[in-house]
């Protein structure tokens, strides 16, 4: 009893922490600073509950006298818990200065934040599709209303509505497609599913195969993959930035969780019949990201339309699971570490530097950065390198992953092809770097920022290059290898 | 009587809420159909409950009526603020960030 | 027979409810509309002997959303020159249906491929007693992160449409 | 003894990393980096000293480094990488003496990193060990072309960068394609070369696949058709840059041509062997009209070093002994007259501020010592009888004659014309009446001449002796000729 208490700990402590802000910002004493404090304390908290349990090999349903088989706790939600508690903290701590100087921001921000962050968490550890649905809703509704939380500025309120009418409508359809395997399977626990799949013909299963697509529309919307992208630029773009670094760290990376549960162990027998599908949809998204992201000038914008085309990169890898690759699963978790670590990074430099003005950032805005910010622009570089895929940074071997993934899947042309986008990727990631490095400016340099958000990007930066080139020869400190265990082990407690 | 006729009518509700959605620039009208549209998975679930003869289909449903709520909560929300920002219902004003605006 | 002809009924409300929601230009029309189209809905539930499912519909969806829904459209007054201009609003109705129809197919043959027929229901089923049954014996943990959901859409709400000067540059 | 190839690639490296960390004063960055391109030399010599040319590959270094996918940390050296080898460690502190005067920290900071790149690429026996350091070299020739060039260094820098990405793309495909059929063919991942080269491919995929790794290393060259980015790219890097872009980079295409292309693909590549050779004559015909034409001494013998590079790449792919023995030896000599004829034509443009002929003239009487090694690198580039490149010119010719009699003829071209576009140059550069910008030429420093005489030495030696240095690597080559021979003639 005592010790499962114990395992659900972080996700009570984020929602509890959620409740405690809540009620503290009524009082009008608190400045903001302390909001976050509070924030970051209940998260880190969080965090740190939940970080032994990453050794943890078992898999334990909770409570399952009360809960059925709705909870699981397993290596792989345990990994997924611990980047969004990660991606929020630290989107907090990098953002302080942000808050600071815009006055739209108050307690019942950190509020949502923190009931996302638990939205997120359940969502990973749910293993019945209600649960994971509202899971959903719950993480929706709170960064819908974070995006819009500037609320005199049209920009970021038009990015809510947008982004609240396709997210409402597309949600419909992960509810319709439970609504039809209930009424296939007669439960909606995901084992029951899988169960049930293994045991009956093909005629049976169809009304499991069209809710599946349908909730793969979901699926697909939130990741932001194409024909369902229309709203990914926008709203990066309209939402205030630290909305946006947090959706782009933690809410991108959350609906793989539910995916991989879903489409590697339930709908394992049948989800061939998704590959070709995902295979259409992936090349579209290769292609139509690099175009939006080849095409912006503002760099929240290119950011967007390039996590488009990181979306893309991953469908490569769910289509190979479904063609009975091995080392597809994961390599879409060790992507989605390289993902959070590089976007973190870059996003979290550029709200650092928008805390200091009021406009967006475009490429023009970069010129001469390396002279007036040598380590912030050295970090970002190192940022751009490894969203490109530039070898010695953890992207690159996200990359490499994935495209030997596909290859061992026999989808020698789809990997052909990430190549392709992999290769346009560097003309945009390069503009930034060319910009910051090859023009001078006037204006004097700056001391290194050695508060707490300089440290931890700097920190993210050393990780990205230590996951690129890291050895296991160095004893206590786990090198690549480390983190290919992390994926792998978390892949097979799926199983 | 049959299932069918019903499960004609929760397909027909659906479909009429994405045709609410892609037709329609009214907010109210577009937020309107997303709730048919969640409602015709209620009148499904529903049915698939009394089809199977247990509760869990009517439990789901019970449950997506609070989703709605909240979703409803909002959308009301933000089409009041938007209303007090630019005094129009119209959904194609909202689309200046599109035209690569500064923020 | 009877359940024939009341089944006719509500989806003919049920219809015309929605498809008025979904046509009329002025807004309260179309809310008077959709009001009408979820008392039918709840009136389904009835026929499905769902009881409580029927008074859920009515006290919260019906007597909550879009009642609520229906005061906020009052609230902000609409007059007819804020309402968007939709000259061609039929037109694409009728696209977009055309659109939609090989997704309704696909939805309702798969819906009906199953091919099930209503059995006498057990004793109780639909009641307060047996929904609360499984409610609290199956689904405690949606129910209870359902309060989380409601409580964080609240909190957003709030802060959304919380009044504070517009400085609409 | 083991780690020396180690500490000869990372030592640069880490020198940039403390240096930069403790952001250093300018005096002591660049007696660091001299410093250390110095230890790094003496360690090569070292090797060098204790290389047997017998031997085949040494001082082998395996650790393991992504144990799940069998990527190692491989190194080693053999006949053909230690020229590259010896090659790196001489020019490097040649051309820190070079820019002893310059102030610009970001700067030497790059060109340590960039040795770091082009010794690792030379020295790495894994191939996504290989692909890391083929990369990275193009790092800090970006930055260095697009923040201290000239011209339209931002465009000229990206479009380098561009168009070597794209090659290194379609042999990363490659090699992840080689390393995923290893796996299948042997239930455990490797991408060390020497378990690639094992692999028995069916000739349709192996065509494929080869075709990658041959787009990057011509585009590297380049051959004729993917050199669009060259003259830009020499056209606006500084000075250091394009002696490392010319002296070493490009070689490392032919390297990779002979490690890699013949190491993994040692039948296949003669079926690409018509269509390369085409390219490579056109190229040598080519690039010289290109040269005889150009105005910009810079980019004019950027030309002639894609001429000569194309013969180079010529002789790669005519298999016989004089052919791959002048090729490997036109490296090295190429490599010397190159990097002395840049630094010659920074030097110029230091003093005058341009690199145009038509504002150059008379020199010779305003600076006799500055002539003399002008004169002297331009002629050992056309090929002057004495120095280096005349042997190897030679070689490879004969060697032509040898596959075909008019490929030979057409080879020879070459040398007819570098002798033409390069006395047509000197007589309009260096004689000739002076112009506004040649007044008050200084002349050469003690500095300079102390970075110019050992390549002038050093050419002069490998041209009148060959025989102490033919001998370090011939049979190498003869042994993999041999290996070649056999296996074409196996099918």
């Amino acid at each position: 009893m005592l010790d499962q208490l114990l395992l659900i700990l972080p996700m009570a402590i984020t929602v509890i922490g959620a409740f405690f802000l809540m009620l503290l910002s009524w009082n009008k004493r608190f400045t903001l600073k302390d909001y976050n404090l509070v924030a970051v304390f209940f998260l880190s908290l969080s965090f740190i509950l939940e970080l032994p349990q990453l050794w943890n090999t078992e898999v334990i349903y909770i409570f399952p006298e009360v809960f059925g088989k709705m909870y699981v706790i397993d290596n792989f939600s345990t990994l997924f818990d611990l980047m969004f508690t990660a991606g929020a903290i630290l989107t907090l701590l990098i953002n302080t200065d942000y808050f600071k100087s815009r006055n739209y921001f108050n307690g019942e921000y950190f509020a949502l934040i923190l009931f996302s962050v638990f939205g997120m968490m359940t969502l990973a550890h749910s293993n019945e599709l209600v649960t994971a649905f509202i899971a959903l809703e719950i993480a929706s509704l709170s960064v819908y209303a974070l995006a819009g939380y500037h609320k005199s500025n049209r920009l970021s309120s038009e990015a809510m509505l947008k982004y609240m009418i396709l997210g409402s409508m597309t949600g419909a359809f992960f509810i319709l497609g439970t609504a039809l395997i209930y009424g296939a399977v007669g439960s909606t626990t995901l084992g029951d599913i899988a169960a049930f799949i293994k045991g009956s013909g093909d005629s049976e299963t169809l009304l499991v195969i069209t809710g599946g697509t349908f909730i793969m529309v979901t699926i697909l919307f939130k990741i932001g993959a194409v024909p369902f992208h229309s709203w990914v630029v926008d709203v990066y773009h309209g939402a205030p930035f630290p909305v946006t670094m947090f959706m782009a760290s933690t809410f991108k990376i959350a609906l793989f969780a539910i995916a991989l549960r879903l489409y590697l162990v339930d709908f394992a027998p049948i989800n061939a019949i998704w590959s070709e599908l995902l295979q259409v949809i992936t090349v579209l998204t290769l292609i139509g990201g690099s175009w939006l992201a080849i095409t912006q000038d503002n760099l929240k914008r290119m950011l967007a339309g390039s996590s488009i085309v990181h979306s893309g990169y991953m469908l490569i890898a769910i289509s190979s699971i479904g063609l009975g690759s091995q080392e597809a699963a994961p390599a879409i978790m060790f992507y989605l570490m390289s993902y959070f670590l590089s976007s973190v990074g870059a996003f979290g430099i550029l709200s650092f530097i928008a805390s200091r003005s009021q406009k967006s950032l475009t490429f023009e805005d970069f010129k001469g950065f390396a002279q007036r910010r040598p380590y912030l622009a050295a970090m970002m570089a190192i940022f751009m390198l490894s969203l490109s895929g530039f070898p010695s940074t953890i992207g690159f071997l996200g990359k490499f992953y994935i495209f030997t993934s596909a290859i061992e899947s026999g989808q020698i042309l789809l990997a052909g092809l990430g190549i392709l986008t992999a290769f346009i990727s560097v003309y945009y990631y390069f503009k930034l770097i060319a910009m910051m490095y090859f023009y001078p400016t006037n204006e004097s340099q700056k001391r290194f920022p050695m508060d707490l958000s300089g440290v931890l990007i700097g920190l993210m930066a050393v990780l990205v290059i230590w996951g690129g080139i890291g050895t296991g020869l160095i004893p206590f400190i786990p090198g690549v290898d480390g983190f290919i265990d992390i994926a792998k082990q978390a892949v097979l407690s799926l199983q | 009587m049959t299932p069918e006729p019903f499960f004609a009518l929760a397909t027909l509700l659906f479909s009429m809420g994405i045709i609410g959605i892609i037709s329609r620039r009214n907010l109210f009208v577009v937020y309107m159909s997303i709730e048919l549209m969640l409602s015709s998975v209620n009148l499904i679930l529903a049915l698939f409950s009394r089809l199977h003869g247990d509760m869990h289909g009517s439990v789901i449903a019970l449950l997506m009526i609070a989703v709605i709520a909240a979703e409803a909560a909002l959308f009301l929300a933000i089409i009041v603020l938007l209303y007090r920002q630019r005094r129009t219902l119209d959904s194609d004003v909202f689309s200046k960030l599109s035209q690569r605006d500064t923020l | 027979m009877l359940e024939n002809s009341i089944f006719a009924i509500l989806a003919l409300f049920l219809l015309f409810g929605s498809l008025g929601m979904i046509s009329f230009k002025q807004t309260i029309f179309s809310g008077l509309s959709f009001l009408l189209a979820m008392m039918a809905l709840a009136g389904l539930f009835a026929l499905l002997e769902n009881s409580f499912l029927f008074l859920a519909q009515i006290m919260v969806s019906v007597g909550a959303v879009v009642v609520i829904s229906l005061l906020v459209m009052l609230s902000v007054n609409v007059n007819e020159q804020n309402l968007p201009k939709e000259p061609a609003k039929f037109r694409w109705m009728l696209l977009s249906a055309i659109l939609v129809t090989p997704f309704a197919l696909l939805m309702y043959r798969s819906l009906t491929h199953l091919n099930r027929e209503f059995a006498e229901t057990t004793a109780g089923y639909g009641s307060l007693k047996m929904m609360g049954a499984t409610l609290f014996s199956d689904w405690v943990l949606p129910f209870e992160i359902v309060s989380v959901l409601l409580l964080a859409a609240m909190v957003g709400a709030i802060i959304i449409a919380r009044k504070e000067p517009v400085n609409d540059a | 003894m083991e780690a020396v190839l180690s500490y000869i690639i990372f030592f640069p490296l880490f020198t940039t990393l403390f240096m930069g960390f403790f952001r250093v004063g300018l005096r002591t960055l660049r007696i660091g980096a001299m410093l250390s391109s110095l230890l790094v030399f003496l360690l090569v010599l070292l090797v060098a000293a204790y290389f047997d040319p017998d031997g085949g590959m040494q001082f082998i270094r395996v650790l393991p480094w992504i144990e799940h996918y069998g990527i190692t940390y491989k190194l080693g050296v053999d006949g053909i990488s230690l020229v590259l080898l010896l090659l790196i460690a001489f020019l490097m502190p040649l051309l820190y003496l070079y820019m002893w005067t310059e102030e610009r920290k970001g700067y030497w900071y790059n060109m340590m990193l960039l040795q770091t790149g082009v010794t690792g690429a030379v020295l790495s026996l894994d191939l996504l060990l290989f692909y890391l350091f083929w990369e990275t070299m193009l790092l800090p020739i970006f930055i260095m072309i697009g923040r201290y060039g000239s011209g339209m260094r931002q465009f000229n820098a990206m479009k380098i960068v561009l168009m070597t990405v794209l090659g290194s793309m379609s042999m990363f495909f490659s090699i992840l394609y080689l390393g995923y059929e290893f796996f299948a063919v042997n239930g455990w991942w490797s991408f060390a070369l020497s378990d690639l080269s094992t692999l028995e491919l069916d000739p349709r995929t192996s065509i494929w696949l080869a075709g990658g790794f041959l787009l990057a290393f011509a585009i590297k060259i380049p051959l004729v058709g993917f050199h669009t980015w060259m003259a830009p790219a020499y056209g606006s890097a500084p000075t250091p840059a394009v002696v490392i872009m010319s002296a070493i980079m490009a070689k490392l295409g032919i390297y990779g041509l002979w490690r890699f292309g013949y190491g993994l693909f040692e039948t296949t590549l003669s079926y690409y062997a018509p269509w390369v050779m085409t390219l490579a004559i056109i190229g040598l015909l080519y690039y010289a009209i290109h040269a005889i034409m150009e105005p910009s001494l810079r980019r004019m013998f950027a030309y002639s070093s894609g001429s000569h590079l194309s013969m180079i790449a010529l002789g790669v792919f005519l298999t016989n002994i004089y052919a791959w023995g002048g090729s490997l030896y036109f490296i090295a000599t190429h490599a010397l007259a190159s990097a002395g004829i840049f630094l010659m034509i920074g030097l110029l443009y230091k003093r005058t501020r341009s690199d145009n002929i038509d504002d150059l003239g008379g020199i010779a009487s305003y600076a006799p010592r500055f002539t003399f090694f002008f004169v002297f690198f331009a002629l050992s580039i056309a090929g002057l009888p004495g120095t280096g490149g005349f042997v190897a010119e030679l070689l490879i010719i004969i060697g032509a004659f040898k596959e075909e009699f008019w490929i030979g003829v057409l080879t020879a071209t070459t040398m007819l014309s570098a002798m033409l576009y390069i006395f047509w140059m000197l007589q309009r550069t260096v004689f000739g009446p002076e112009t506004v910008a040649t007044e008050y030429f200084e002349d050469l420093n003690a500095r300079e001449m102390a970075m110019l005489i050992p390549i002038v030495a050093l050419l002069l030696i490998t041209g009148i002796v060959p025989s102490l240095f033919i001998p370090l690597f011939e049979p190498q080559i003869a042994a993999m000729l041999a290996d070649l021979l056999h296996s074409i003639g196996g099918l």
